[in-house]
């Protein structure tokens, strides 16, 4: 096995723990946004980590994985936030353990 | 491998469709209805069928649920005024 | 009662597709030399390879060199589903664009209006502004999809069902947004225009409608197989066009 | 087994048609009926170890089990973009009827069904 396949591979195996850990907090955390922000933030730098990982371990798929990794840098904090806003609006209320909720009285747009 | 895979999507689907048949809000029977297309992508990937694949995945899966989504959401509106 | 009535009806059709069950082939067991024919199975990418091989094994090079020195129906398609689909069951895929036009119009019809209807959601920064990065490249990675049809999987109809998508994101990202009618309408009818346009050309060079005209190049290359990518092109844009004016209508009032 | 899946979805399908009196469920369980006559369709054109039927660099192994059987795949991409519009098209009819009747139920809607 040379190294660039080893390199990838552990990519693979770290991106898998990253998503392994949204899980756990899609699970364990108490109210609708900090799940949001569990399952955003692991998976996000899982799919980093992945698709980086076969893309060094195969190296003709190493653009393709940049510009996947473009898109989803772009694509999933905006789809998250999104959802965020939206479960606001809908008067979903967050738990009762948050101190600051800066979203009150509308945004400053 | 492959076959307790394809029993466990047969599984999966038969229980959302039924959970869409029986639902007693139509906003959970379109999502419902969603999985089971989403669940058919694997099938006909597990059957060698890319191309069919991709297409369920973006009209039967995106487009339709869209479509009745917005018409839902239009009925919906109509109902408040 | 009723629902045991619908309970029967439903076990009934269930043991009458069961029993049915007995006439098809089982599961994965079809025997594929007799549904098509060999030379068809026969092609591959790499010619050299192939010639090989089949001297290795001691068979017939007659069908191989067929494949590559004449025009077949399956010419130069790398993808055998974009071959059967906009090759030789072109005229099938023709009435198909067809049936999904009047589904539009119908929409239309029932639905259409000129004015965007508004459901008062408050605007989001946010989401308008990342979508005005987004949508070109949406829009870029559906014309790869369908110009890539003949290599790849995919191909026109999810091709266009991903830029009308786009149409969709650009909805409900912008209050205001509204698109024209006869933007729309024209694109459309002009690459369904063509697609017929394209099949007439075949007829007369040819002599049967949308017959492959083009040289077909090699297999696996991006230009080859003829007319199969332009064709794709054209119900890629035009299924595109479609979808998006039937979300146009699902999101517009008369008035 | 994928046949077994396929036909038990549509049976959950007809069943859905007959009891359901909402308009907007009956047009669910139409789809689901769709997706179940497509998964049932490629399941007919399935080969034991076949490959997905795009010609790569590596010729197959001598004819039998060397493709699953590309015509299937090509009758359900058909299948699947006229069932789009097939539904969208419901879906309009929907909103319209909601608009002159005021709900989807079959039974309380004015001179429907009785």
């Amino acid at each position: 096995m040379s190294w660039n396949e080893m390199l990838g591979q552990i990519l693979m195996v770290v991106g898998g723990f990253f998503y392994f850990l949204g899980g756990l907090g899609m699970i364990r955390m108490p109210d609708v946004y900090n799940r949001l922000q569990a399952g955003t933030k692991a998976t996000t730098l899982g799919t980093f980590s992945t698709v980086l990982g076969v893309g060094i371990a195969y190296p003709p798929f190493l653009i393709k994985s940049l510009i996947i990794i473009a898109f989803v840098a772009l694509t999933n904090p905006v789809g998250s936030s999104v959802l965020a806003r939206a479960s606001y609006l809908a008067g979903v209320k967050p738990a009762p353990i948050t101190k600051v909720d800066e979203y009150k009285g509308g945004e400053s747009s | 491998m492959m076959t307790a895979l394809v029993v466990l999507a047969g599984a999966i689907m038969t229980v959302a469709a039924v959970f869409a048949v029986e639902a007693k809000k139509i906003l959970d029977s379109v999502i419902a209805m969603s999985v089971v297309s989403l669940v058919s992508v694997f099938l006909f990937i597990a059957m060698r069928a890319p191309d069919v694949a991709i297409t369920e995945a973006s009209v039967g899966a995106g487009l339709v649920t869209a479509v009745f989504l917005v018409a839902l959401f239009r009925m919906k509106g109509g109902d408040e005024e | 009662m009723r629902r045991l009535y619908a309970i029967l009806i439903a076990a009934g059709f269930v043991y009458m597709m069961l029993s049915f069950l007995g006439v098809v082939p089982g599961y994965g067991n079809i025997d594929l030399c007799s549904r098509v024919s060999s030379s068809f199975l026969l092609k591959d990418v790499s010619e050299q390879n192939a010639k090989n091989w089949l001297m290795a094994k001691g068979l017939e090079t007659k069908s191989i060199e067929k494949v590559y020195g004449e025009k077949n129906k399956e010419d130069g398609c790398a993808n055998v589903v974009t071959s059967i689909v906009v090759n030789y069951r072109s005229f099938d895929t023709l009435g198909e664009v067809t049936v999904l036009f009047t589904a539009a119009l119908g929409v239309g019809l029932i639905l259409g209006g000129t004015r965007r209807k508004k459901y008062g959601l408050l605007p989001n920064f946010v989401f308008r502004e990342s979508t005005r990065i987004l949508v070109p490249l949406i829009i870029l990675f559906g014309a790869y999809i369908f110009v890539h049809g003949h290599l790849t999987p995919g191909g026109g109809f999810p091709g266009g069902t991903i830029i009308a998508a786009a149409a969709l994101l650009l909805y409900l990202a912008d209050e205001e947004f509204f698109l024209s009618k006869v933007s729309t309408g024209a694109l459309e009818g002009s690459m369904g225009g063509l697609y017929v346009i394209a099949g007439l050309l075949g007829l007369a060079i040819g002599g049967y409608f949308l017959y492959n005209f083009l040289p077909t190049g090699r297999v696996g290359n991006l230009i080859s197989s003829g007319i199969v990518p332009i064709v794709y092109t054209f119900i890629g844009l035009k299924v595109g066009a479609e979808l998006s004016g039937l979300i146009t209508d699902l999101h517009s009032e008369e008035g | 087994m994928v046949y077994w899946i396929s036909i038990i979805l549509m049976g959950i399908g007809i069943y859905g048609l007959l009891t359901q009196k909402n308009l907007f469920k009956q047009l669910i369980s139409l789809a689901i009926i769709d997706t179940a006559v497509n998964v049932f369709i490629i399941a007919a054109g399935y080969v034991e170890g076949g490959k997905a039927p795009i010609y790569t660099k590596a010729l197959p192994s001598f004819l039998k089990g060397a493709f699953v059987d590309p015509l299937p795949q090509a009758l359900v991409l058909t299948a699947i973009v006229i069932g789009v519009g097939v539904l969208a098209l419901g879906a309009a009819l929907l909103v319209r009827v909601k608009e002159k009747h005021k709900n989807l139920d079959v039974e309380n809607m004015k001179g429907v069904g009785e």
